[in-house]
C-alpha cells in the first residue's frame, strides 16, 4: 500500500507517457508531472486518431453513416450498431419486429463478453501477465468466429439496419452459442484460478485507483467504471431498451472504487452476459428480421433525438439533430471512456506510476472512441 | 413527488418572471415550428418519441444557475455539445443530464448565443468532467467558456484555428 | 502474527493454482494454425471485397442502374455502361472499385436489386502498392470465367 | 601455476561457447515454452520446430545497426552491456559441473560468485544512467534497489547452506551432499543439523531471490514493458541489446546452478550412483536439474503479473529476510545441539 506523499513541485520532472507506448493501447498521450516515480499531475493528451465522425455524419445519408459505428469502439462495435440504429428507429418511428430484437440482444451480448476478454488479456497484459492475453484470444476467437459467420465481419460489425437486421441467424449459430457458453462458463472458472485469485494481481490491485461516487457524478463516468464505485447503473437497466426488460440478469456492483472492483464488476458481467444470451436462444422467436413497413428514404421528421445504450464500456449516447433532410443536422456521439478517462487526471494525483498505470488498464480504454 | 416533476419544478424557479410556456408536447407541431420560435422554459417531452424527458431553455447567464440546481439534485453531466443554426445566427449549446438512479429523467438544458460573439460561462467549478466537453465543444464550434481553466484545443491540433462542426467550414 | 501467515499461505496457494492452470495447458494440442501452411476456411458470409456475379454465360447481371454507387458511404465504386443498339438493358463496361476506402458495410450489395453483386471470399490482400487495390471487377469476372 | 590460468583460459572459452549456445537456446525454450503455455505452437518456420531459430536471430542482432542515441556518454554506454555479460562469465569458472569438470574450484566459490552477480546489479545503473532516458533512469533505480534488497536473504540463505556444509567452495557443498535424494539440503532431515523444518522454506526464498536476482517475471520490473517501455535497455539496438539478452540468460543458468547446488545435490545422481549410464553419470544430472529449475523459471514468468517496486520490497523485508535470519539462526543453534 502507498502511503500518502507530500509532493515537491520544485523536484519534478515530465515523463511523456504515449502516444506510443505498451500500457495506452493505441495513441493516447499522458504528460505525467512526476516527482520520482510518483505522479504530481497529469495531464491527458487527446486526438491522436481524432476523424471528426461527427462531421461525417454531415454528409452522409443515414444508411450510409452505419459503417462509421464501427469504427468508433472496434471493441463492441455491435452495441454502436445499436444506438445509432435505435436513434434512428426512434426518429422514425420504426417497429422492430421481436425476432430481430432477440438477435440484436445475443449478438451485442456475445459482442460484449468479446470486448471484456480483450479487457481482460490486456489489462494482465499490463500488469505484466502475457499468458492470460492469449487464452482470453483463443476465447474470443470463437466468439469472433460465430459472428463472422452471420454478419460476415470480425470486428468492425455493420450488421443492424433501422428496423432490423442485415441477415437472419441459422441453426449453426444457434447451436454454436450454446456449445460456447458452456465452454466459456469453464473457462471463467479457469480464468478464476489463473487472475483472479492470484495474490500478485489483487495486491496491486486492492485500494489503489480509488474512484467515489461524487467524482463519477462529476465526471460523468458510466459503466463498470460507475459500478465498480458502488452505483447502480446500467442504461440495460435503468433505461430499458429493445427487449431488455425480458431476460432475468443482475447487474454487479461493487462498493469498493478501487481496481480490482471495476476488474471484479467485469468478471461478473461477463457471466451475466451469458445469462442473457441464454435466455435470448431459448425465447428466440420465429419471424421476419426487417420490418413489413420501412421508409424507403430515412427523413426523420425535424427535431432532435437521443438514444442511448449499454456499451461494454458503458454509457454510449447519440443526440441526433434532424432538419428533416436525408443528412443529420448534427450528430453528437457521446462516448463513454471519453467521460471515463477524464477522472484519470484526478486520480492519479500522488500514486506511483505503476499503480497510476494498473489504475488507466481498470478505465478500460479504447482510443479511438474517446478521440472519435 | 418524481423526479421529473421535482426537476421541473427546482428549475421553473428560474423562470418565475417569465409566463409558463404553452405546452408544446405535440411532436409533429413542434417539427413544424421551427425552433427559433421557442422560448425559453421547460418542456416536457414524450420520452419514446425523443428519448429525454425535460427540455430546458435559457438564457446563458441563468446556466450556472441552471446547472448547480442540476447537480444537487444528483444528475451526472452526460455531453456537452453545440449546434450552429447558421440561418438564425446562433449557436446552441445543449447539456445533457441524466441520472443514476432508477427515476429515469433525461434532461436536457440548450441555451443560444450569438454566432458573431460566441460567450458563455463555463461549469467545470461544478461539473468538473466538463471541462473536456467544453474544450471539445471549443474546437470545433468556436464557443468561448469564459473562466475555464485550460482552454486550448483537445481534439484538434493545437495550433488548430479552424471550428470543423460550423456550418459555414469548408476543409 | 496470524494474518501474517494466513497471508503468506493465501498467496501462495493462489499461486500454485495459476501454476497449475498453465502447467495444464502446457501438454496440449496448440489452437493456432500455423499460417500460411494451414488457413481456415472462410465461411460463406465473409465479407471480402465485392465482386460480380456472372450468369450463365458468363456476363455479369449488372444493368447500370447505379444503385449500388449511390449507396456508397465512401464513393469507392465508379461504373459505366452502354445501351447496344436494339437491346432493352444497357450492358456493363466499366466496374472499378476502389479498395482502399470500401469499409465493406455491404450497402452495395443490399442495394442491388438484380443480383449482380456478392462478397467474395478474398482476404488474403496485401500490397506494396496501392493501384493494386483500385480493381477492374468486370476483369475479374472474366478471369474467373476461364 | 600455468596449468591453471591455461585451465582458466580454456573454461573461459569454453564457458563462452556454453554461455553463448545456451543463452541462443534458451531464448528458444523460452519461446517455445512461452508457446505451449499459451496454446500456441512457439517458433515453426527455421528448421524443425523452429530449431534454426536462434541463429538466424543471432545474425539479425549482429547485422543490425547499433544506435547510439544523441548526448549519451558514450563510454558508459558502451560499456554497460559488456557488464552485463562479463560477471556471468567469469562466474562459470568456479561452478563444478562434477567432481573433475571445474575450471578453478576456488575455496570462497560462493563468494565470489555474489561478488560478480552485484556487478550485474551495476551493469543495469550504468546502462540506465547512460542512456539518457528517462525510463531507463527510472529502470535502472528499481533495479538496483530491488539487486541490494533481494542480495541480503540471497546471502544469509547461502550462509545458511554454508554452515551446514562448513565450506565456501561450490564443490565441497555439493560433496557432502552424496549418497541419494535424502541427503540434499533441501529436505528438513539433515545429520549434521538434525530435524531443521525451514530447510525446504530455505530453498524457496533462495529460488524466489534468484528469480528476482536476475530481473525475470513476476520481478521484472527493470524491464517492465508495459511500465518503462523496456527499461534499460529501451536505447539499445543491435548487439548491445544482444548482449544483455545473453547476460540475462547467463544469469538465469548461474541461478539454477547456485539453486541446484546448494539444495539440490548438484552433480549428486538422486539414488545411490547410477554411473554406468552414459546421461546419468554427474554432468548429466546436473544439467538435468539446471534445466528443470530453468523450467520452472519460464512456468513462473509465463504464468504470474508483475510485482510493483514496493511489493517486491515489502516482500523481501517482510518475508524472506525474517524467514531466513530465523533459519539462519535455527540452523546455527541446531549445529551447535548435533
Amino acid at each position: 500500500m502507498t502511503e500518502p506523499i507530500t509532493l515537491q513541485q520544485d523536484e519534478t520532472f515530465v515523463l511523456n507517457v504515449g502516444p506510443q507506448h505498451p500500457a495506452t493501447h493505441g495513441v493516447l498521450r499522458v504528460k505525467m508531472t512526476m516527482d520520482g516515480e510518483y505522479i504530481y499531475n497529469a495531464e491527458t493528451v487527446l486526438g491522436y486518431i481524432h476523424r471528426m465522425h461527427e462531421k461525417m455524419a454531415e454528409n452522409r445519408t443515414y444508411p450510409q453513416y452505419m459503417p462509421n459505428m464501427g469504427r468508433l469502439d472496434y471493441l463492441s462495435a455491435m452495441s454502436f450498431n445499436h444506438g445509432y440504429a435505435l436513434v434512428v428507429e426512434r426518429a422514425c418511428n420504426i417497429e422492430v419486429p421481436e425476432r430481430a430484437e432477440y438477435i440484436r440482444v445475443i449478438t451485442v451480448e456475445l459482442n460484449r463478453i468479446a470486448s471484456h476478454l480483450v479487457w481482460l488479456g490486456a489489462y494482465v497484459l499490463d500488469l505484466g501477465g502475457f499468458t492470460p492475453l492469449m487464452y482470453c484470444f483463443d476465447d474470443r476467437e470463437q466468439i469472433l468466429d460465430l459472428l463472422e459467420a452471420v454478419t460476415g465481419s470480425r470486428l468492425t460489425y455493420c450488421y443492424f439496419r433501422f428496423g432490423g437486421l442485415y441477415n437472419d441467424i441459422d441453426d449453426d449459430f444457434i447451436t454454436g452459442t450454446r456449445a460456447f457458453i458452456t465452454h466459456f462458463r469453464k473457462e471463467l472458472k479457469m480464468y478464476a484460478k489463473l487472475v483472479t485469485g492470484n495474490v500478485i494481481l489483487m495486491k496491486r490491485l486492492k485500494g489503489h485507483g480509488p474512484v467515489d461516487q461524487n467524482m463519477c457524478q462529476r465526471y460523468g463516468a458510466t459503466g463498470p467504471v460507475a459500478r465498480g464505485s458502488g452505483i447502480n447503473y446500467d442504461v440495460r437497466r435503468n433505461e430499458p431498451y429493445s427487449v431488455y426488460p425480458d431476460f432475468d440478469f443482475e447487474v454487479p456492483v461493487f462498493t469498493e472504487g478501487d481496481s480490482y472492483a471495476r476488474y471484479l464488476v467485469r468478471m461478473e458481467e461477463m457471466e451475466q452476459s451469458l445469462r442473457i444470451i441464454e435466455q435470448a436462444l431459448d425465447k428466440l422467436p420465429d419471424g421476419p428480421i426487417n420490418p413489413k413497413k420501412k421508409p424507403k428514404l430515412i427523413k426523420p421528421p425535424p427535431g432532435d433525438y437521443f438514444a442511448a445504450v449499454e456499451t461494454a464500456r458503458g454509457n454510449f449516447g447519440i443526440r441526433m439533430v434532424s432538419d428533416g433532410g436525408k443528412n443529420a443536422y448534427r450528430m453528437k456521439l457521446r462516448s463513454p471512456t471519453y467521460s471515463n478517462m477524464h477522472l484519470f487526471d484526478e486520480a492519479c494525483r500522488g500514486m506511483l506510476i505503476a499503480d497510476a498505470l494498473a489504475f488507466m488498464g481498470s478505465l478500460d480504454l479504447v482510443i479511438p472512441e474517446m478521440d472519435r | 413527488m418524481n423526479i421529473q416533476d421535482k426537476t421541473r419544478e427546482a428549475l421553473s424557479t428560474l423562470f418565475a418572471d417569465m409566463p409558463s410556456p404553452e405546452p408544446e408536447t405535440d411532436d409533429g407541431e413542434e417539427g413544424e415550428e421551427k425552433p427559433e420560435i421557442r422560448g425559453n422554459g421547460i418542456l416536457e417531452q414524450d420520452y419514446h418519441a425523443k428519448g429525454f424527458h425535460l427540455d430546458v431553455q435559457l438564457e446563458p447567464n441563468q446556466l450556472i444557475e441552471a446547472v448547480r440546481i442540476i447537480y444537487d439534485l444528483g444528475y451526472y453531466l452526460e455531453s456537452i455539445t453545440g449546434v450552429d443554426w447558421i440561418k438564425e445566427e446562433q449557436l446552441e449549446v445543449v447539456y445533457d443530464f441524466s441520472r443514476y438512479d432508477f427515476d429515469l429523467c433525461r434532461t436536457v438544458v440548450r441555451t443560444r448565443i450569438p454566432r458573431t460573439e460566441p460567450h458563455l460561462p463555463t461549469i467545470t467549478p461544478i461539473y468538473t468532467g466538463a471541462s473536456w466537453h467544453e474544450r471539445e465543444t471549443h474546437d470545433f464550434f468556436g464557443i468561448v467558456f469564459d473562466g475555464h481553466p485550460h482552454l486550448v484545443p483537445l481534439l484538434l491540433p493545437e495550433d488548430a484555428d479552424f471550428h470543423p462542426l460550423l456550418k459555414d467550414f469548408k476543409a | 502474527m496470524g494474518g501474517y501467515f494466513t497471508e503468506l499461505f493465501t498467496g501462495a496457494k493462489s499461486l500454485l493454482d495459476g501454476m497449475w492452470v498453465t502447467l495444464k495447458e502446457f501438454p496440449r494440442r496448440p489452437v493456432t494454425l500455423n499460417y500460411p501452411h494451414e488457413s481456415v476456411k472462410m465461411y460463406p458470409r465473409f465479407r471480402g471485397h465485392i465482386e460480380l456475379i456472372g450468369n450463365q454465360e458468363g456476363k455479369s447481371n449488372c444493368i447500370v442502374c447505379s444503385m449500388c454507387q449511390r449507396a456508397c458511404p465512401s464513393g469507392c465504386i465508379s461504373l459505366a455502361g452502354v445501351k447496344p443498339e436494339g437491346e432493352k438493358k444497357k450492358v456493363l463496361t466499366k466496374y472499378i472499385l476502389d479498395f482502399t476506402t470500401c469499409s465493406l458495410c455491404g450497402s452495395c450489395v443490399e442495394s442491388c436489386n438484380f443480383n449482380a453483386l456478392r462478397f467474395s471470399n478474398e482476404y488474403n490482400l496485401a500490397s506494396t502498392r496501392k493501384e493494386d487495390f483500385i480493381m477492374d471487377l468486370l476483369k475479374r469476372l472474366e478471369e474467373q470465367n476461364q | 601455476m600455468s596449468l591453471t590460468l591455461f585451465n582458466v583460459v580454456l573454461a573461459v572459452i569454453i564457458a563462452i561457447s556454453f554461455v553463448g549456445l545456451n543463452a541462443a537456446y534458451l531464448v528458444w525454450c523460452e519461446r517455445k515454452g512461452a508457446g505451449l503455455f499459451q496454446r500456441r505452437p512457439g517458433p515453426m518456420e527455421n528448421g524443425p520446430w523452429g530449431l534454426l531459430q536462434p541463429p538466424v536471430d543471432g545474425v539479425k542482432l549482429m547485422t543490425k545497426q547499433l544506435l547510439i542515441p544523441g548526448g549519451v556518454d558514450k563510454a558508459i554506454f558502451m560499456v554497460a552491456p559488456v557488464l552485463a555479460m562479463f560477471p556471468a562469465l567469469i562466474s562459470f569458472v568456479t561452478i563444478p559441473f562434477s567432481e573433475n569438470i571445474v575450471a578453478h574450484p576456488i575455496d570462497v566459490g560462493v563468494l565470489m560468485i555474489f561478488a560478480f552477480a552485484a556487478l550485474g546489479g551495476m551493469s543495469l545503473l550504468v546502462a540506465g544512467w547512460g542512456s539518457r532516458n528517462k525510463y531507463s533512469m527510472i529502470s535502472s533505480v528499481r533495479a538496483v534497489s530491488q539487486t541490494v534488497a533481494y542480495e541480503i536473504p540471497l546471502m544469509i540463505t547461502t550462509i545458511t547452506v554454508v554452515m551446514i556444509s562448513g565450506s565456501l567452495n561450490l564443490g565441497d557443498i555439493v560433496q557432502t551432499q552424496l549418497g541419494g535424494f535424502w541427503h540434499w539440503n533441501i529436505w528438513p532431515l539433515q545429520k549434521q543439523v538434525g530435524f531443521n523444518l525451514l530447510m525446504p522454506f530455505s530453498f524457496l526464498i533462495l529460488f524466489v531471490c534468484s528469480v528476482a536476482e536476475t530481473n525475470r517475471a513476476p520481478f521484472d520490473l527493470g524491464e517492465a514493458e508495459s511500465e518503462l517501455v523496456a527499461g534499460f535497455h529501451t536505447e539499445y539496438s543491435s548487439m548491445g541489446f544482444g548482449l544483455f539478452f545473453m547476460g540475462e540468460y547467463a544469469n538465469i543458468v548461474i541461478g539454477a546452478c547456485l539453486t541446484v547446488i546448494l539444495f539440490l545435490g548438484g552433480w549428486a545422481c538422486p539414488v545411490g550412483d547410477l554411473g554406468f549410464f552414459p546421461f546419468t553419470h554427474h554432468v548429466g544430472w546436473f544439467l538435468l536439474k539446471i534445466y528443470l529449475i530453468i523450467f520452472v523459471f519460464i512456468w513462473i514468468r509465463w504464468t504470474f503479473p508483475r510485482t510493483t517496486i514496493y511489493g517486491l520490497l515489502n516482500l523481501s523485508w517482510k518475508y524472506l529476510i525474517p524467514i531466513s535470519l530465523f533459519n539462519l539462526l535455527l540452523t546455527a543453534g541446531l549445529l551447535k545441539v548435533f
